[in-house]
């Protein structure tokens, strides 16, 4: 294992030093307990939007943090949800008096600390909802899994609830709108190679130089299924037929398009699956309204790909191209 | 015959299990790498590490009875180790502390300590025993100690949930998992033993270790 | 070598396919010849800036084509200049009225193609000017080499010449201005991977995995030297200090500090080296008042990083801080 | 004996060349993987595709002159290769073109072609023999061909010219570069052949393949 680090123990904590040296401008960090803040804090009277998880993904969720997305972010671990203090801490930092959204990515470990977090916060008189994101079709929802995880569609989740809390809607209605982009946004994953968590020092799964894992999180963890390595046609039409049979849309629908790298992809291989992906959208009826291309969510240096769909109707595409000006996306 | 376990016993069983787990810490991570996400021995090293720091410093000095000890575990575990075993540890150390403040605990007193510890982790992630996870050991370390506890042995009590907690967890191997990140593997989950289990019988073990300490003392 | 591609000689045409879906408001894909124009063309009046080189950098050129920076981009094959007839077309093509600015990487391949290119160009009455970027200190500018490579500052230099030719600059004054920028920009990578040109299907070249190349280029051309594998801290100090005892700040200086990552690197790794790399710069009495770090400058799929420093001046700063709309850089 | 060269030796020589190209375009890769950046075998193979499939398209059936369908091969290789080697292959053809435009080549004309090849190289890349690229080997084949040319011999005159330009080639092995991206590893390019010397050395051979077959029939 080679990497760009110091003490492993120490490379969460290195990151957001650096996070915070580059854009003082948008966004604070604290520690003990560690949280990422909006600079500035959230705007008095609106609604501050939470969100956290294991540390890993990046940009996801510090990356985000800025104006018109989060207002503050909750780094665990490398693939750790963060602890019950931390994100209590960053739920209360958050409140601007109208109340705050949580948004938790469906892991076992995340939904046990936002849980607390919620009842701490709460005891402390905040106001907080909370929003589950599961895009993960990869998962089954059934009695025999933890349910479907949050992957890339948290994104979108974190844009629109942003998006609406800064046009100053209540805590009732960001919520209202995080939960339609969560029952309207799904996600498929393919990983190329496993990714090396740091303290780990190996490959978080094994792989034949002639097979791709169908069906991955965002964790190193190993997809459902292996497959022989197809080419970018091949996989696109994968992830873009299983996403799009659970979404089962009528035909007509109006989508934003979301190819997302894991970390190691290069970003011509990104555009090149997102030119595939998008034919086989467009196949099948439905309108791409709407595209992001690019490494948002990742799992380290991972070489893979997903892909997401969101069913857009006018008010969720108001949302997604309001402003926003974070570390990671500007607009 | 060890008839009664006292705070000191509790600090020991700590430092034991502290001790423990940074021993056996890339096995953890291993069994976590093959069907979770590679953290789990990282998660309760880090954790433990912690717990021992605090046990050497001021807080350390005014444990006066089981719980006190037991408490201090959950508040650092909940606030240091993070991800699914955080919670579920902390809770389970949480619901321990509530039945044993006092300063010594009898064979019964062991008994009500694994079981509420047990019950802790079953209530707090809603799993059931054959969902493959940590649930799994302490459900059969509640079910070898329940027997034992007539006799009147706290060692004996104690060494009976060890080692009917090490039997949970093999027989986790088997399992396909329904929690966790374990469950996302479906069928691929079968032939690992889950590392929560397994965690959970290597601290129970530490238990044991603390109190044969005393025996022999 | 796996890779989310279909025929490695299609991989090019693949991506730029989904370029053109993904930003129809930013760019336009033309073909026979290829190169990457922005939407509704340079504005009159206003100077075109051009540049390209081969393909596998992405998001550099065609990623900076938009609004503010560049005016059309010229994509080759991976790792090969493209031909002069493509470049020819786009400098004809970004001819407002107002002559083109051609910025050329210094390799022999470019230079050689965009000097015929510039020579077709003006025959059919297209003003233009030409500027070299040579920011890579790795290698040593002597009769002994090709003189120094053109590497992650290039970003720096297309910025800020956007910038200058957005508020109606001359064509004297953008070419000035983006010289001026090449004065001052100065750049340094490392490699921990090497990377797998696609249609060769083998790493570029052996790394052991305890070892670093040092000095390397954006070609996956091996570096000057080997060093044993140190942390983060080791390698942005010598990243560092190549760069600022090249650039021989007489301290005081207000810099721009941009750490790059070569394509496979996690966003927080370069977030920790760019922390190191900061508390270096600072170190030697040099003031960090501007910053970007991410995957802008890269070699395809490798791991690795640059450092760039780019020393500014008040209108260089507001060149930088200008608006701009591209794929890859907004704000 | 061949006393005169022709445009339909001028087509074959195209063909076999390209044909050579495709059979070691991996060798020359790897060549220019170990002190470039690993496309010359490549970029060529791309580049003379191109020009066989206008030799068969329409364009390939009005060639008079050997200096047409050089011009032909510099327009094509100018607009489909690329990188360094695009800009000096295709001034080559073309500075080649210019003084060959006639139907037949004599031993004098053969020694033309390839002296105004190599002159083109050098002019474009201001690269003079010793800087370890292609110019090394164009500069060997024209000293080897140059006193050959009194016999009256075209085909003596191009085998020469190869043999010149192999030597040439295997001589950049032991050469530190100092022109093109090999530059930049100093020292470290010593040891490999350049790969442009190489494939120099290749498509002169394939120019004596294409007399031989002349000479045959
Ligand atoms: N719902 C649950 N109930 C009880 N135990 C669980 C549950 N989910 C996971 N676990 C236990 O947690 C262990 C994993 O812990 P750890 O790896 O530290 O956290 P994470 O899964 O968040 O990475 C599993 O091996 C399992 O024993
Ligand atoms: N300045 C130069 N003059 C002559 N030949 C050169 C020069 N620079 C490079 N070359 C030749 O070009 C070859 C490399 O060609 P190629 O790999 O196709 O292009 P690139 O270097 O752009 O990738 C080298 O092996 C060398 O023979
Ligand atoms: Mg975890
Ligand atoms: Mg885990
Ligand atoms: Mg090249
Ligand atoms: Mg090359």
């Amino acid at each position: 294992m080679k990497k760009l680090l110091d003490d492993p123990a120490e490379a969460v904590t290195d990151a957001l030093q650096g996070l915070a040296a580059a854009h003082p401008d948008l966004l604070t960090v604290h520690h003990e307990p560690t949280y990422v803040q909006r600079a500035g804090g959230t705007p008095p009277g609106h609604v501050g939007v939470v969100s956290g998880g294991g540390s890993g993904h990046e940009p996801l969720h510090t990356g985000f943090v800025g104006s018109g997305m989060l207002d503050a972010a909750v780094p665990g671990a490398v693939f750790t949800s963060p602890t019950a203090d931390q994100v209590a801490a960053a739920l209360k930092a958050a409140d601007g008096g109208a109340g705050v959204l949580a948004i938790v990515k469906n892991y076992t470990g995340d939904v046990l600390n936002f849980e607390t977090a919620v009842e701490l916060a709460q005891l402390d008189g905040v106001e907080v909802a909370s929003v589950l994101v599961n895009d993960d079709v990869a998962v089954e929802d059934s009695m025999y899994t933890a349910g479907r995880r949050g992957v890339a569609g948290t994104l979108f989740v974190e844009k629109v609830a942003g998006a609406a809390a800064a046009r100053g809607d209540s805590l009732e209605a960001v919520a209202g709108l995080a939960r339609r982009a969560v029952g309207r946004v799904r996600t498929m994953g393919v990983a190329l190679s496993a990714c090396t968590v740091p303290h780990v020092g190996r490959p978080s799964f094994d792989l034949p130089d002639d097979e791709v894992e169908i069906g991955i999180g965002i964790h190193g963890e190993p997809g459902r299924h292996r497959i022989p390595a197809g080419g970018a046609r091949d996989i696109a039409t994968r992830l873009v037929d299983a996403v799009l049979d659970d979404l089962a849309p009528a035909g007509g629908e109006q989508v934003l398009l979301f190819v997302n790298g894991m970390g190691g992809t290069p970003l011509s291989e990104l555009y090149g699956t997102y030119a595939r992906a998008r034919e086989v959208v467009e196949a099948r009826g439905v309108r791409v309204v709407r595209s992001l291309v690019g490494s948002y969510v990742t799992s380290l240096e991972m070489q893979g790909a997903s892909v997401t769909v969101a069913v857009l109707d006018d008010e969720l595409t108001a949302l997604w191209d309001a402003p926003v000006r974070t570390p990671a996306l500007t607009w | 015959m060890v008839t009664a376990l006292d705070a000191d016993w509790a600090v020991r069983w700590v430092r034991c299990a502290a001790a423990d787990v940074r021993t056996h810490r890339d096995e953890l991570t291993e069994l976590d790498r093959l069907i979770g996400d590679g953290d789990h021995g990282v998660n309760l090293d880090r954790g433990f590490t912690a717990v021992v720091a605090r046990l050497d410093g001021p807080d350390g000095t005014r444990l006066a009875t089981v719980g006190q000890v037991l408490q201090l575990v959950a508040t650092t575990l909940m606030s240091t180790v993070g991800g699914a075993a955080g919670p579920l540890y902390g809770t389970a150390f949480l619901h321990a502390s509530r039945v044993t403040d006092r300063p010594v605990l009898d064979a019964a007193g062991v008994l009500a300590l694994v079981e509420a510890a047990g019950e802790g982790i079953a209530s707090r992630g809603h799993a059931v025993p054959g969902n493959k996870t940590m649930v799994d050991a302490w459900h059969a370390a509640v079910e070898a100690a329940g027997p034992v506890v007539t006799a009147g042995d706290a060692l004996a009590v104690l060494r009976a949930a060890a080692d009917g907690a090490a039997a949970g967890a093999l027989a986790t191997i088997p399992m396909t998992a329904t929690k966790g990140r374990a469950s996302y593997l479906g069928e691929r989950s079968a032939g690992t033993q889950d590392p929560g289990a397994c965690s959970t019988a290597l601290v129970l073990a530490a238990a044991v270790e603390a109190a044969q300490a005393a025996d022999a003392s």
